[in-house]
């Protein structure tokens, strides 16, 4: 069974593909970890999931339908939530704002109220500055905004886009943690694209890596962790 | 003192409509980022159409209403059909493809309706009620007032209390954010546009019977006053824009009572400098953006 | 810990927004020619330890000190005192292409004034050409000189974080304050980043003393001469690299004991 | 070789190929030449202003206003005095650009502390408040009907049947010329950069040594200059000046005149201006041809060639942002 | 016309070309708002104009020749003026500008006109400035000035007013001091209890209307445009203050300002005013019925108020003159036969043309509001804008010609 089926997927901005015909699938309940060097096309891949860009190429199908012509804002009520690159906060809307944003489009608001309180639990950081606008906040204060607001829709599927970016070790571990203990706990998916490799494959279930647009290894997270070849041959270190 | 009171409650009253008008520039400006300079023309265009009707039926009323749903199609419609297609490579696009507009809709009612002055009705009294020798406010001045009063409690609710005016405000300041969020931002484009226009329209018949008349350009001055109210009150807040609005209306009074008409644009200068020089954002400004 | 009249020192540095304390009494000193680093959890004031330093915000109480002088920042007047700083993020002009961005860094330098400028003097336009020629030679030196007309919009994201370093440095600062200089780069990249730094202080055009804030904490270690833990604001723990991560409270307070506990 | 030198050889090339122009125009065209060679003056420098240093200025045509009345005080002061010629045009259009020069410094330095909509509306209100500054110094400004300007007829060295058009497009067509060239210098040195440094990153150009408050003051004062210049050519070639003319209008004409030519550029500019003479002479042209019946063309007569104006600028805003000189860019190789 | 010029010659008999005249048509043109915020009203003016010239192009036109009539919009913006007077004059090649409206759009093309020898006739405007024959021998007014009006305005308030307050609102340009001079000359200066002026951008007068009420003021005389005496008669409604109103012409046209006050209308009854054309209310007036007749044929129909009046008034006196100048119609002969004086057409008062004088009407008739309706009452009267008093005018209206074009 799989949540979210990629195949094919070519995606350009001009007429030269960035991606090139790639395969990809997420089941339920794993963590699925997107690597590669800058420029591969990882920020690209989560964005055409989205809807934010249209493929050239390729079939996308999330829970048996297909995305294809949905529009993003409807997108994320078929369990799909984006976190984008560049963290995404509001800067004009407060900390507790941009949370209820969140939520905005569920009818369940007392299931959204409690969504955001498990983020202020998640996050003491954001709760001690409910009042603040998104401005004010530091760079990982508000990284961690995004990461909650996300959550506080309660997806099926996560498209994380660098998440440990501009987050303390500590922090990055915490939400590594989190995720594993949501994806064991609520069945959550998570396609997570890190440069943080490490942590990455600390709690991946599987790594895709990505080069120039082209998927050129994909296996099991722990394959990638021990082998030293692989990863020596696609990913550096 | 009879004519300081005198000026003030003028003052006042005159505010009041600038205030009105004023909240649709916040509206707009709220809603998509963008100062509407074809806010007036589309208000002029809303009451032209206010004035058709209340020519055919008699009833002031009906013009009323017929003013407010022409300002949301009109509103609905100039953002479908030409904002939504400007792009946004610079915020200027928008501001020139506003000017185009004004002299487009200028000319289309100029060509409809004659480049004249039309009389327009209003609903209630505009003779002042005399209190000890001295003319206070008109039952139409104590509308204009409620009605202005009514309208920025409604969009303070609008958009502090109701998740439309939150999605609202997002999608104005991000709105690829806001979409993958499940934000409906051509959505709610299209209507901040047309409610803006409408509150337009309801500004439009507040204030065109306190000026000459109806006619194209009725409104050119009237955006002028009320843009100046709602920077001096900080384009974000409705409040602010009520209160700006005043305090254009008191200083046009007391100027053209004490110093003569001549100085009024100059006032009108002098306090918006005076506002700004020691608020840069306005009376109601927000929280200065953090630089670094 | 003993002053040095070249370096930069905070002495008692508080910053408060409205209710919030960013930074409490903060001493801590640059000594010439060394890479200090600091660290700390998300929401710290290290990025406001800096603003402080560029003059972005004002000390709510404690005052800087730079060359032995008291240093009352204004940010624009940063690089004529040499200081140079890399925002968090990029921060490239969008509008201007590579070449002109590193040049924009140097402008303090130019000589020739406004009139000269309009006149199209010579004078102007051997500013520019030094300008250029300068900026032309640290684009070569950090590999990205074939980037040189390009837009920065259109350039990898590893390439324009070189760019800001460059436009930094253009200015020849005598400290240079980093923000999170490898976020959001890959290994390979980061490691490059770091061969960089460590040269920073000796470089012949007069070298560098270097303060950076990063998250990547094997970067840190292995630039830094020294490392600076912040947490609420307040410095708990100051010294050599292998110290400060074998110190309990910066584990505690930042690493995190997962993490910890992986490295160790 | 240097940039003056290039620019100085461009220069002499525009000017040799525009002075044969204007032997081959009409005097009308030659008028509309001047024209647009003194509302480039203007566009050129709000060109400086919201193109590069990124600040909106509604209040242009008060700036122009500015040079104007200085021009039109001085020529006639001296003209009074019994002091006439060439030299003293010079000297007259001087001190107009140097009034403007102080004008932009004023609102320059206000500028500096604002942003986007709020310098907006100071710079709107600059504009409506300049004719009341002509009401209430009637004595010297003389209200709304305003100055009428000496001007001396042509160098009787021309010929006695020298028109004055054309003459009096090569006054303006050197204003313009000067300006584009002390523009043109100006955008390649330093202050170029710095202008647009600040326009797209205020706190990296402060980090980068710029002094930010400082540039935005620079580039009100440059372009208000130029646009004082330009103000002045027009009251030389109107011979009068009048607040009316000098409207709110006016300064939303220019602000459309230089997006819609291209924004940034000074060749952007040359298009603004040549758009503000010729689009209200063709739309009208256009309509003119028309024949209507005459209950319609009383209705139709103004405000169609408004209609055709108005939507000319909505239909190319959005087919071409980058304006007419985008255009052009993209079909030259 | 030397004989050096003829090359230059288009037609043949040896005699030069006149601009904008051939042997079938004579092309003048004019500058008007059209659109902008003054259009209101005036822009009704220069299709009458033109309907009365196709009416009479209609009967054959002048000694042959058809009138083009040549309008730009200059939407009261004396730069716009600049160009289309230019336009006209120097790509048109009009023959001369009839009718140019506006105080400060008209003052800035009056140079240019000088130098390029075109006749500049009858400016829609009552400045003294049209009326400066050593400075600009070829510009007339047509309107009486100001100062003229002012005068007679006062003169009645004096006589019929003796010993009641009068205050005095006045446009802040040489509309309102010129008017305020005529005034004053009558009334003295302590003859004004208070002053007022106002701009036209700011749209409200209570602060002023206020300050009469205040003043006592019992008599006030409006120099003021039709919007701004509404304005006034509407804010003094509103102050619960009824003093009487005595309005310039330029503002005074019931119908204008009835359409202006819509269901405050009532508020005219008793306005006192003065005009110099005939009004639309004297249904038997024979000018009005012919004005009337050349509307419904060749005006589309328009409204009828007395900015058609007006225009049509204006092309009636221009086909007079064109007359007057003969079938060798040169722009010398057009002016010479202005000077030459001694029109009668709709107009109650003397038109003053003559060799040293270039003003317009010299007088008015007063006029007053009565049950909705306007009219004339009392003897006309002329004065000029010196220190001449206002004495009556005893010469009695002409009666168009029967097929309603007029002949030399
Ligand atoms: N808006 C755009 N227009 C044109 N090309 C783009 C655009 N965005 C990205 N690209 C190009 O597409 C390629 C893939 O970019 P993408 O951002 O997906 O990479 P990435 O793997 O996310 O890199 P990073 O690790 O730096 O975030 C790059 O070569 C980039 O230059
Ligand atoms: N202008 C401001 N107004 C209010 N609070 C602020 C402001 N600037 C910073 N803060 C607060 O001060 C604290 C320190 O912020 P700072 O940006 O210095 O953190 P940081 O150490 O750089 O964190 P990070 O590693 O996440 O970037 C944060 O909690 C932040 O919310
Ligand atoms: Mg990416
Ligand atoms: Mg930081």
């Amino acid at each position: 069974m799989t949540l979210l089926q990629v195949a094919g997927l070519v995606v350009g901005y001009g007429a030269a593909p960035v991606l090139h015909e790639v395969d990809l699938t997420v089941p339920p309940a794993t963590i699925v970890t997107v690597l590669g060097a800058n420029g591969a096309g990882k920020t690209t891949l989560l964005r055409t999931l989205s809807g934010l860009l249209r493929p050239i190429g390729g079939t996308i199908r999330f829970d048996g339908g297909s995305l294809a012509g949905v529009p993003v804002e409807r997108v994320v009520r078929l369990g799909l939530a984006h976190v984008p690159e560049g963290r995404g906060v509001v800067a004009e809307l407060t900390v507790e704002e941009n949370l209820r944003l969140g939520g905005v489009w569920q009818a369940d608001r007392r299931d959204a109220r409690l969504a955001q309180d498990e983020v202020y639990e998640l996050f003491p950081a954001l709760a001690a500055r409910r009042r603040h606008a998104g401005h004010q906040l530091s760079g990982g204060e508000r990284q961690m905004l995004a990461l909650g607001r996300a959550l506080v829709a309660r997806p099926r599927l996560l498209l994380l886009d660098e998440p440990s970016l501009g987050l303390a070790p500590r922090i990055t571990a915490q939400i590594m943690a989190l995720l594993r203990r949501l994806c064991d706990e609520t069945g959550l998916a998570v396609l997570l694209v890190e440069q943080n490799v490490r942590s990455a494959l600390s709690v991946a279930d599987q790594g895709v890596v990505l080069s120039l647009g082209r998927v050129v290894a994909a296996a099991d997270a722990a394959q990638l962790r021990d082998d030293a070849g692989l990863r020596h041959a696609y990913l550096g270190f | 003192m009879d004519r300081f009171l005198f000026l003030t409650v003028d003052g006042l009253a005159k505010g009041a409509v600038y205030a009105a008008f004023a909240l649709a520039v916040v509206l707009i400006w709220r809603a998509a980022r963008i100062v509407n300079f074809a806010q007036g023309a589309m208000a002029v265009a809303t009451v032209y159409a206010a004035y058709s009707v209340t020519q055919a039926t008699g009833s002031y009323w009906l013009g009323f209403a017929a003013a407010l749903a022409s300002g949301l199609v009109l509103g609905a419609g100039i953002e479908r059909v030409v904002m939504r297609f400007v792009p946004h490579t610079s915020p200027l696009n928008s501001v020139i493809v506003a000017l185009g507009l004004v002299l487009l809709l200028q000319a289309v009612l100029g060509a409809l309706y004659g480049n004249e002055f039309r009389p327009v009705e209003t609903p209630f009294s505009r003779t002042g009620i005399t209190v000890g020798g001295v003319a206070l406010l008109s039952r139409y001045d104590l509308f204009v007032l409620g009605a202005v009063l009514l309208l920025v409690v409604l969009l303070a609710l609008l958009f502090t209390r109701t998740s439309t005016g939150l999605r609202m405000r997002s999608a104005a300041f991000a709105p690829e954010v806001s979409r993958l969020l499940g934000v409906n931002v051509a959505g709610l484009l299209t209507f901040g546009w047309a409610l803006a226009a409408a509150v337009g329209a309801l500004a439009g018949m507040l204030v065109v019977p306190t000026e000459l008349g109806l006619h194209p350009n009725t409104m050119d001055m009237v955006f002028v006053s009320s843009f100046t109210a709602a920077v001096v009150g900080g384009l974000d807040s409705p409040i602010g824009a009520v209160v700006g609005g005043l305090a254009v209306g008191l200083v046009l009074s007391y100027a053209a009572g004490y110093l003569g008409s001549d100085v009024t644009p100059i006032a009108t200068l002098a306090l918006l400098l005076a506002v700004l020089l020691i608020r840069p954002g306005g009376l109601f400004a927000g929280v200065r953006t953090r630089a670094v | 810990m003993d002053e040095d009249p070249h370096g930069l020192t905070l002495d008692g540095v508080t910053v408060q927004f409205g209710g919030l304390t960013a930074l409490e009494d903060v001493r801590l000193t640059v000594p010439p020619g060394k890479v200090v680093g600091v660290i700390g959890p998300n929401g710290a004031g290290k990025t406001t330890l800096f603003n402080v330093i560029c003059g972005f915000v004002r000390p709510t109480r404690g005052e800087l000190r730079f060359g032995g002088r008291t240093l009352r920042p204004r940010p624009h007047r940063l690089a004529a005192l040499g200081i140079g700083r890399t925002l968090q993020g990029v921060g490239l002009f969008a509008g201007l292409s590579v070449v002109e961005n590193v040049m924009a860094g140097a402008t303090h330098t130019a000589r020739s004034g406004f009139t000269s400028a309009l006149l199209g003097l010579p004078r102007s336009d051997r500013d520019e050409r030094r300008l250029r020629d300068e900026a032309m030679a640290l684009l070569t030196q950090f590999g990205i000189a074939e980037h040189a007309q390009a837009e920065p919009a259109a350039l990898p994201y590893p390439v324009r974080k070189k760019v800001a370093l460059a436009r930094a440095l253009a200015a020849r600062p005598r400290l240079l304050l980093l923000d999170e200089p490898a976020g959001g780069l890959g290994a390979e990249d980061i490691a490059e980043l770091a061969e960089l730094v460590v040269t920073l202080p000796g470089r012949d055009d007069g070298g560098h003393s270097v303060m950076l804030v990063e998250h990547h904490m094997d970067f840190v270690m292995s630039v830094c001469d020294e490392v600076a833990v912040l947490d609420f604001g307040r410095l708990i723990a100051v010294g050599p690299p292998e110290t400060v991560r074998d110190d309990p409270a910066v584990a505690e307070a930042y690493l995190g004991p997962t993490l910890e506990g992986r490295t160790a | 070789m240097t940039t003056l030198v290039r620019h100085l050889m461009w220069t002499a090339i525009a000017a040799a190929a525009l002075l044969a122009v204007t032997y081959a125009l009409p005097p009308f065209r030659n008028y509309q030449l001047a024209t647009a060679a003194a509302y480039l003056c203007a566009t050129a420098g709000l060109t400086v202003l919201v193109g590069l240093s990124g600040q909106l200025s509604l209040g242009h045509g008060a700036v122009m206003a500015v040079g104007a009345y200085a021009v039109a005080l001085s020529q006639n002061r001296l003209a009074d005095a019994g002091l006439t010629g060439n030299g003293v045009l010079v000297l007259s259009l001087a001190l107009g650009v140097l009034a403007a020069l102080v004008g932009g410094l004023i609102v320059g330095l206000a500028a500096a502390r604002l942003r986007g909509p709020y310098l907006a509306g100071v710079t709107l209100a600059v504009a409506v408040a300049l004719p009341a500054v002509t009401t209430v110094w009637a004595g010297v400004f003389h209200s709304d009907q305003g100055l009428s300007v000496y001007l001396d007829p042509p160098p009787a060295g021309l010929g006695y049947d020298f028109p004055l058009e054309r003459w009096q497009s090569w006054l303006a067509l050197a204003g313009a010329l000067l300006v584009m060239l002390l523009l043109a210098n100006l955008l390649r040195s330093r202050f170029g950069r710095s202008l647009r440094a600040v326009r797209d990153d205020e706190a990296a150009a402060r980090l980068a040594g710029i002094d930010v408050a400082r540039t935005q003051v620079l580039a009100f004062v440059v372009s208000a200059g130029c646009a004082g210049l330009g103000g002045g050519l027009l009251a030389v070639l109107t011979q009068s000046v009048s607040p009316g003319a000098y409207s709110l209008t006016l300064s939303l004409f220019l602000l459309m005149a230089v997006v819609v030519g291209g924004l940034g550029r000074l060749a952007g500019a040359v298009w603004g201006a040549l758009l503000l003479v010729v689009l209200p002479d063709l739309t009208h042209t256009i309509v003119a041809s028309l024949t209507l019946s005459p209950a319609a063309a009383q209705r139709l007569e103004g405000n169609l060639p408004l209609a055709v104006f108005g939507l000319t600028l909505i239909v190319v805003m959005i087919a071409a942002p980058g304006g007419v000189q985008g255009v052009v860019r993209r079909l030259l190789p | 016309a030397t004989v050096a010029c003829s090359s230059d010659d288009q037609g043949g008999g040896g005699k030069a070309a006149v601009p904008g005249v051939t042997d079938t048509e004579i092309v003048v043109g004019t500058h008007m708002p059209l659109t902008g915020p003054a259009s209101a009203g005036y822009s009704k003016i220069a299709p009458a104009s033109k309907a009365y010239f196709d009416f009479v192009n209609a009967n054959g036109g002048v000694n042959g020749r058809k009138i083009t009539y040549k309008v730009m919009d200059d939407g009261y913006n004396p730069a716009n003026t600049q160009q289309v007077v230019r336009q006209l004059v120097l790509q048109d090649k009009v023959f001369a500008i009839l009718n140019g409206l506006g105080t400060p759009t008209h003052s800035g093309v009056l140079d240019f006109l000088k130098t390029n020898r075109v006749p500049d006739l009858f400016v829609a405007s009552g400045s003294r400035s049209w009326d400066q024959p050593d400075k600009y021998p070829g510009t007339f007014g047509f309107n009486p000035d100001y100062t003229v009006e002012g005068k007679i305005l006062a003169n009645y308030v004096k006589s019929n007013f003796a010993g009641q307050k009068t205050c005095f609102l006045g446009q802040s340009d040489d509309f309102g001091t010129d008017s305020l001079a005529g005034v004053e000359k009558v009334l003295g200066k302590d003859g004004v209890t208070a002053k007022e002026t106002y701009v036209v951008t700011n749209t409200n007068v209570a602060p002023q209307i206020g300050a009469f009420k205040t003043a006592g003021c019992q008599v006030v005389i409006l120099a003021t445009v039709p919007g701004f005496t509404a304005l006034a008669l509407g804010t003094a409604a509103r102050l619960s203050y009824k003093p009487q109103f005595v309005v310039s012409n330029v503002g005074g046209d019931l119908p204008t300002l009835a359409k202006l006050l819509g269901e405050a209308k009532g508020l005219t009854e008793g306005l006192l005013g003065a005009n110099y054309l005939p009004l639309m209310f004297d249904a038997n007036d024979p000018w009005i019925q012919l004005f009337q007749k050349v509307n419904k044929d060749f005006g589309g129909g328009a409204e009828f108020d007395g900015n058609v009046i007006y225009g049509m008034s204006v092309a009636y006196l221009f086909v007079q003159v064109l007359q007057a100048a003969g079938k060798d119609l040169s722009r010398e002969s057009l002016l010479a036969a202005v000077e030459k004086g001694g029109y009668q057409g709709p107009g109650l008062a003397p038109l003053r043309y003559a060799k040293g004088d270039h003003s317009g009407y010299g007088g008015e008739r007063m006029v007053k509001v009565s049950g909705g309706v306007q009219q004339f009452f009392g003897p006309t009267y002329e004065t000029d804008e010196a220190d001449a008093p206002v004495k009556e005018y005893a010469g009695t209206p002409a009666t168009p010609p029967a097929n309603g074009v007029p002949t030399a």
